[in-house]
């Protein structure tokens, strides 16, 4: 095959080439600025986090996150807590005398510890290191107590997966993105 | 780890803490005042920003790299660094394979709210691509960048088989968009089979079968990108058409067939002289055949699909939730799963789910059909390519497959003839000089 | 040198599969079942809350759960570590095989250099060819199976895992197969055990003693049929004349008149009218309720209890009409030719409507109380005209009209909530209203005597003067809840759907018998020949004197029975749960 | 054909067999089984806080029920009248669901209670008392403004209301005159709004919820008795805040209502239990107390905006010891 047979389809494929080529880029382009417009629309979601109060306590927060351990733990709010000895989400419900032996206490882990403030009335934190997330605790309390335990995302543990596998088996629809400067649904006031 | 990096939060969102019909204060003799415990988050805002300069940095240094050095040196460190940081360190997340996902929602879904740095991670590598090619695989993507680093040999697969594979990535970028546009499931992010391992886990199945990848990927050129990633069939359309063609040496080629041999993606041509002739007319009939094919595979390929649109809907947490609790109906006897026990114990309104359902699923008619199309189509368009026949005097590349790993640099004898590229010419003629029985 | 690579290299790829295998097999446990989650921890502690303090228990609780904790942990740690030393050796291996190539290149094939393109091309076009062919070829064939829908699709894969549920689909498949089966052999075995060809068939009498609407004529409960077997046996076909499957279920009861036997049936796709022989049991034909203006296209939300075919027919021996829980009502003459059908409105009805129908010479009664709009029709029987509508504000009831001689005359008793009423059968106006009912009332009152009866479980037992509307007495010992009364002119009957039965003193209202069966009775009963029939739900059937309420006798039929049988001279005729038979000495 | 192809095709088959397998076995699941691809929770429970015996039995039967308009906060019955207290309505309604008569009241309504045919509706801080019409003829703010009343009983010694923020029961005359104020010898613990109190033939009963027990007052505020006991089993109150409600029984016998694990149970005025007669699976789960009151012969049971009627059935009671009971209590008709 000699130049002159190649010659013109090779100017062919060029012209081709550079005519698909803008159109590729006008298209790109294009789309571009009018996905721009969507998303310089209105302020960022950024996080996943827990409605604490669509929540059900499912326990699939353990067992669903995409860590080995979840980064969903329990947390605290003291100020709705009502500090009594009876915590529905520290012992089992069905305790019989209130000492903290293995067969009274919730949680599985030890994550939740006391300590005594006054008389009748003890102040409880949770060891997000041990925290597994499972919800018994939280499950407790709402049932019994005042609803001060409930299961947030720690964000700093979060991977903050294009998609929360956790989200899309949570029965309730209690996951969902907030803003970078509300990462967390708490419950206590201020 | 991210601790160090993380700015605490805790005054900003204590204020906005939501309201709650709290318990009155047990009144304390002793003083006893409430601990304030303050929860960390980093500031995503500042790495989004750093992911986006890092992207276009490196993809720049890559370009230079590549068009000017035409070494392979710095593309490999790029590797590393994408690997540890994009990988390793942010996990994976967003990345542009999976932004695809986003992108194609927030198109359909109006009140879906796309980030803007979403929308840069997805586009930047396409504007690239469009200039000089698919620069993002070559050592940004942390995807790629893996399989590169611990490639050693490659083994090319036979091209009839790896041209049957490479249809894969047009099948899996359809069903992605299928999915994302109807709000179901982000597939690419859930069959991620690397993200396992940046992760230190993740699903057991998923993670095994990126761990088979990679042991491929030691001694086949990046096996995902090949013949899986959607994002790279994506680029490679663009590429293809790139403004700027990646040419291996600038002295002249010399037909030694070296930089083909070194190509792991097989993106290199060779120049066509065909041994097998046939007549001009036979080629042009089979042209026109595909030509008629293309649009009866396009149609044949959208009723496929179409009609299995309520299959597929069932990727749709509700229909899902829908069809279960169809199922406890219809068998009572069950023990309830957990979807259902919460949607009744939330008082769902079943009616109000049909109706969200029905028209979940008219979606899914719609975009079922439309996918079908596209894999029809590419399918076709594929056929109708490898039947056209095209002249070429000396070794060029394939822009559409070329990842620009570089390799070829180092082969050819042309660039800064080393020790190495000479030895292995002598090898090549002590070779030849064997007589082969 | 190139040795000492290779030989790390070998090394620890050996190392990585073990580890490898090590931490998936791990990992998978981890996943699975996390050490905290074992059952038996919870056991033992459910153990410790049901018997008080016992230490041993205690302790050992104590121990196991330090354990658990500690693998927890401890696995937990490992995981980690072992991800690590993955990567770590990873990186080793893949630097050791760089190193270990680095001297040899690829270098170009025999058959590469120069490559034939055009070749490969054609061959790769080959191999793509085939791949999409085989893709249109599996896609064709979902296409094919695409008459299944795939929901059903996905849930009987499910069901299918579903171990022992499984096994009860099967159990069900075959039982309702074999049934079938049996049904056929019964039919024709019977058909020869009475030597009835079809020649005698024919010239078998029509039946004097017809059974015309729900609990026989008049919907009153009682019979004038003599001569009916008071054993049988479905097995060993002892007394069954014949016994026949029905093509679609429903809870209605069946009809006699002339040799015809009518009962309904529906399910989501079709509801449909059912004529058998009164002689073999054959299915002589079967008229559809389709194509109905007004009728509508998705089924109204049914009780499974209920059911959309939960009404019982009725005939005048020249129509029978046939109405459903859409409120489409058919109406075929007695060759099988639907004379005409129209949808009276889909009635608003929380467990799907059960009202019986009613037959009075040419006008057709249906009690249509719902919770919107409650009122009684009356339709012209030979073309479905309304002859008189009454609109009350009751509220939504289940029970069926009966007709009941009062002060001599007939008239229409509707029991309903809140009130029992009697209506003049011409023209609908109301003789007299008595507010006695509360509740859901599903059962149907009953007359004897000039008085009606009429009792629901969540109200009470009422007897009412039918001349003047005027209550007699109240009680409340035992009252019915699906199941209707039946009354002589001395004791009313009824039955608990808690297992108990009992006769209240027409006269007075006091308990004069109760047998405790303890077992749930939906059908009603009927009083024939001086006995009293009562199906269980669970087929038992018992056989009480009506004269005393005594127990005559009692046995297993071995089919689930809540329809309420009908009687004609001689034969009885049962509706079970899912074929129908023939009683007869 | 030499080895060097016949390893290149081989090669290049196994890898595309492996590849095309792992892509067919995902897309079949996206058709088939999309709950294996999607789906594939490992927690297909929740975690169950006490594991409910399934074989108890309850000897009443829901006979029938009907809806509030809105969530129901407190409940009481009085004649042939149930009344309901919504956040700010009551309503009055026949025993089979007839409404007789409703009227607005001011909202975060926390008990009611009638007595000679005045309703008294106890709020945070005050007490409003209606007649049936909803003309308010009495009302009166509480005697300290940081108190934060729960539950209120009425006889003709007086009202007598619970506050959960004093801890304690004040008393005040039928004009709301503050009479007293009934501290508990122990010392009541309060930990949520749970603070039942009722009247029963000249004894005022409240529950001293934090303590798993039931305290009895007479009404000039001497300290009587007390019982209850911690505990799963049944005469047992299990978890916090429990008894939550107490009602008396037409034949002087308590009913309590717990919450949590919710359940209905009978006690002797002594404290001796009879039997639970409702549990949680018979009430309808969920975690809020029932409200529960007795109207002749048939239970009344409120949660959320739920009212149920349940009645004594015969055949099932043989099965439990509210059968066995040796008392001729009404509820047994």
């Amino acid at each position: 095959m000699s130049e002159e047979k190649l010659k013109s389809p090779m100017d062919r494929r060029n012209f081709l080439r550079t005519c698909s080529s803008f159109v590729a880029g006008g298209v790109a382009l294009a789309s571009g600025g009018l996905l721009a417009a969507k998303a310089s629309a209105k302020e960022g979601d950024v996080f996943w986090q827990i409605d604490p109060y669509k929540c059900t306590q499912c326990g699939r927060c353990e067992t669903d996150c995409v860590l080995t351990v979840s980064a969903v733990k329990c947390f605290h709010a003291n100020r709705v807590c009502g500090y009594c000895d009876l915590c529905g989400g520290y012992y089992r419900p069905n305790v019989k005398e209130l000492n903290t032996a293995a067969e009274n206490m919730m949680c599985p882990t030890g994550a939740i510890t006391r300590e005594f403030v006054e008389e009748p009335y003890f102040e409880y934190t949770i060891n997000e290191e041990l925290c597994t997330g499972c919800g018994k605790c939280v499950k407790g309390c709402t049932s019994f107590g005042n609803g001060s335990l409930f299961l947030q995302i720690d964000q700093d543990k979060c991977q903050q997966c294009n998609e929360c596998a956790i989200a899309k088996v949570c029965p309730s629809d209690a996951i969902q993105r907030v803003p970078n400067d509300h990462a967390y649904k708490l419950k206590d006031h201020a | 780890m991210r601790k160090i990096f993380t700015i605490l939060l805790g005054i900003l969102y204590s204020f906005n803490a939501l309201a709650v019909a709290r318990f009155p204060k047990p009144d304390f003799t002793s003083g006893y005042q409430y601990p304030d415990i303050v929860h960390g988050a980093p500031n995503e805002l500042f790495w989004n920003i750093l992911d986006v300069v890092l992207l276009i940095g490196m993809m720049g240094l890559v370009v230079w790299a590549a068009y000017k050095k035409r070494g392979r040196a710095i593309i490999l460190s790029m590797s590393l660094v994408s690997v540890l940081y994009f990988g390793f360190f942010r996990s994976g997340c967003v990345c542009s394979v999976g932004s695809i996902q986003n992108v194609v929602t927030a198109a359909v879904d109006p009140n879906y709210h796309l980030p803007w740095y979403v929308l840069l991670v997805f586009l930047l590598p396409i504007v690239f691509a469009l200039l000089f090619g698919r620069v993002f695989c070559s050592g940004v993507c942390p995807l790629g960048a893996l399989q590169e680093l611990i490639n050693v040999r490659n083994f090319r697969l036979s091209r009839a088989v790896s041209a049957t594979l490479s249809m894969i990535p047009w099948i899996y970028l359809a069903f992605t968009i299928l999915y994302a546009a109807t709000r179901s499931q982000f597939l690419i992010c859930r069959l991620d089979p690397f993200i396992g391992i940046f992760r230190l886990g993740g699903d057991l199945g998923v993670m095994s079968f990126g761990i088979m990848l990679l042991v491929m990927s030691i001694f086949i050129g990046r096996p995902f990108c090949q013949f899986l990633c959607p994002y790279g069939a994506l680029l490679s359309v663009f590429s293809a058409l790139s403004w700027k063609k990646l040419e291996i040496t600038d002295k002249g080629c010399i037909n030694c067939a070296l930089c083909g041999v070194s190509c792991p993606v097989d993106a290199i041509r060779a120049p066509q002289n065909s041994r097998t002739k046939e007549e001009r007319w036979r080629g042009v009939k089979r042209i026109i055949l595909f030509a008629i094919l293309l649009p009866i595979l396009t149609v044949a390929g959208s009723v496929l699909v179409g009609t299995q649109s309520d299959a597929l809907s069932l990727a749709h947490k509700d229909v899902y939730l829908y069809e279960l609790l169809q199922r406890q109906e219809a068998n009572p006897e069950l023990d309830e799963p957990l979807e259902v026990e919460t949607f009744h114990a939330l008082g769902g309104d079943i009616e109000e789910l049909k109706a969200k359902v029905d028209d979940i699923r008219g979606d899914y008619q719609f975009y079922a059909y439309l996918i079908g199309a596209l894999i029809g189509f590419v399918i076709g368009f594929k056929l109708l390519k490898l039947s056209l026949k095209r002249g070429r005097k000396t070794y060029e590349i394939d822009m559409a497959r070329c990842t620009m790993c570089g390799k070829c640099f180092n082969y050819c004898p042309q660039n800064q003839p080393t020790r190495r590229a000479i030895s292995s010419r002598t090898s090549i003629t002590s070779k030849n000089n064997i007589p082969d029985k | 040198m190139r040795k000492l690579y290779r030989n790390i290299a070998i090394v620890t790829t050996i190392f990585l599969l073990a580890l490898s295998v090590m931490l998936g097999v791990s990992y998978y446990q981890m996943q699975q079942v996390s050490p905290l989650e074992t059952g038996v921890m919870e056991t033992l502690k459910e153990l410790n809350d049901t018997n008080s303090d016992n230490e041993a228990l205690q302790q050992q609780i104590r121990e196991l759960d330090l354990l658990s904790r500690k693998a927890y942990f401890v696995k937990e740690g490992q995981l980690k570590m072992g991800f690590y030393l993955l990567l770590g050796m990873a990186l080793v291996l893949v630097v050791c095989l760089n190193l270990y190539y680095r001297e040899t290149k690829n270098l170009p094939e025999k058959d590469f250099d120069p490559i034939d393109d055009w070749m490969t091309k054609s061959r790769a076009r080959k191999y793509l060819g085939w791949a999409a062919a085989v893709v249109a070829l599996i896609g064709v064939g979902f296409v094919v199976v695409q008459q299944i829908d795939w929901s059903n699709m996905f849930n009987k894969e499910i069901l299918a895992e579903v171990q022992d549920e499984g096994e009860s689909l099967e159990v069900n498949n075959e039982s309702s197969e074999g049934s079938g089966e049996k049904v056929d052999t019964l039919a024709t075995d019977s058909v020869k055990g009475e030597e009835v060809d079809s020649a005698e068939v024919d010239d078998m009498p029509e039946l004097k003693i017809a059974s015309r609407a729900f609990r026989g004529n008049n919907s009153g409960a009682t019979s004038a049929a003599r001569g009916i077997a008071t054993s049988w046996n479905l097995s060993g076909k002892k007394n069954i004349l014949w016994q026949s499957s029905i093509p679609k279920h429903g809870y209605n009861s069946p009809v006699i008149t002339g040799r015809n036997v009518f009962i309904t049936g529906a399910d989501a796709k079709a509801r449909e009218l059912y004529c058998y022989d009164v002689w073999t049991g054959e299915l002589k034909w079967t008229v559809k309720a389709d194509g109905i203006a007004g009728s509508p296209s998705s089924m109204p939300k049914v009780n499974a209890d209920t059911g959309l075919a939960a009404s019982t027919v009725a005939t005048n021996g020249e129509e029978v009409c046939a109405i459903f829980a859409t409120g489409d009502v058919i109406c075929a003459d007695m060759e099988g030719k639907r004379l005409w059908a129209k949808n009276i409105g889909v009635p608003d009805n929380h467990y799907g409507y059960a009202s019986s129908l009613l037959m009075y010479g040419n006008t057709l009664i249906i009690q249509y109380q719902n919770n919107s709009n409650a009122q009684i029709l009356a339709l012209n029987t030979k073309n479905g005209n309304t002859a008189w509508s009454k609109k009350s504000n009751d509220k939504i009831a289940w029970s069926s009209p009966i007709i009941a001689t009062l002060g001599g005359k007939s008239a229409l008793v509707v029991m309903g909530n809140p009130a029992i009423t009697a209506y003049n059968l011409g023209n609908g106006s109301e003789l007299w209203r008595v507010e006695c009912m509360s509740g859901e009332v599903g059962s149907s009152p009953a007359s004897a005597g000039g008085v009606v009866f009429g009792a629901s479980e969540y109200a009470k037992c009422v007897a009412i003067d039918g001349a003047t509307g005027e209550t007699l007495w109240e009680a409340s010992d035992y009252l019915p809840e699906c199941s209707s009364l039946a009354a002589t002119k001395d004791l009313v009957f009824c039955a608990t759907s808690y297992g108990m039965v009992c006769a209240y003193d027409a006269k007075t209202g006091e308990v004069k018998k109760e047998h405790d069966l303890t077992t749930p009775f939906y059908s009603s009963p009927v009083v024939v020949d001086g006995k009293v029939y009562l199906f269980s739900n669970s087929g038992k059937v018992y056989i009480f004197s009506a004269s005393t309420f005594d127990l005559i006798t009692s046995f297993e039929t071995g089919e689930k029975t809540f329809a309420t049988p009908a009687f004609t001279d001689g034969m009885m005729i049962v509706r079970t749960d899912k074929s129908l038979y023939c009683v007869k000495k | 054909m030499d080895r060097r192809k016949f390893l290149k095709i081989s090669g290049s088959l196994v890898v595309g067999g492996a590849i095309l397998s792992v892509v067919g076995r995902g897309m079949w699941n996206m058709f088939k089984r999309p709950d294996k691809l999607f789906y594939d929770s490992k927690r297909t429970k929740g975690p169950v806080l006490m594991k409910e015996d399934d074989d108890f039995v309850s000897p009443y039967r829901r006979v029938y029920g009907f809806l509030a308009p809105d969530d129901i906060c407190a409940m009481e019955v009085e004649g042939g009248s149930i009344y309901i207290a919504t956040p700010n309505n009551i309503y009055v309604y026949g025993l089979s669901g007839e409404l007789q008569t409703n009227f607005p009241t001011p909202s975060d309504l926390r008990d009611i209670t009638v007595h000679d045919g005045l309703i008294y509706a106890l709020f945070p801080t005050r007490i409003e008392v209606y007649d049936r019409q909803g003309d308010v003829t009495r009302e009166w703010d509480a005697c300290s403004d940081n108190s934060d009343y729960c539950s209120l009983a009425v006889c003709q010694d007086g009202v007598f209301v619970t506050d959960a923020a004093n801890k304690n029961i004040c008393k005040y005359d039928l004009d709301g005159k503050l009479a007293r104020f009934i501290e508990s010898p122990k010392g009541f613990i309060v930990p949520s709004y749970c603070f039942g109190i009722t009247y029963m033939d000249g004894i005022i009963y409240c529950s001293n919820p934090g303590r798993h027990l039931v305290e009895s007052y007479t009404t000039e505020g001497e300290f009587v008795a007390s019982f209850g006991k911690s505990g799963a089993e049944a005469g047992a109150f299990s978890g916090c805040c429990n008894p939550a409600i107490l009602t008396p029984s037409n034949n002087g016998e308590l009913l309590t209502s717990e919450k949590g694990i919710p359940r209905i149970s009978c006690y002797r005025t002594d404290g001796k239990f009879r039997s639970v007669l409702l549990d949680s699976k018979a009430l309808g789960r969920g975690y809020a107390a029932y409200d529960v009151r007795v109207m002749k012969d048939k239970l009344i049971v409120v949660g959320s905006n739920k009212v149920s009627v349940f009645q004594y059935d015969k055949r099932l009671s043989q099965q439990t010891e509210c059968g066995q009971c040796d008392v001729d209590c009404p509820l047994k008709m």
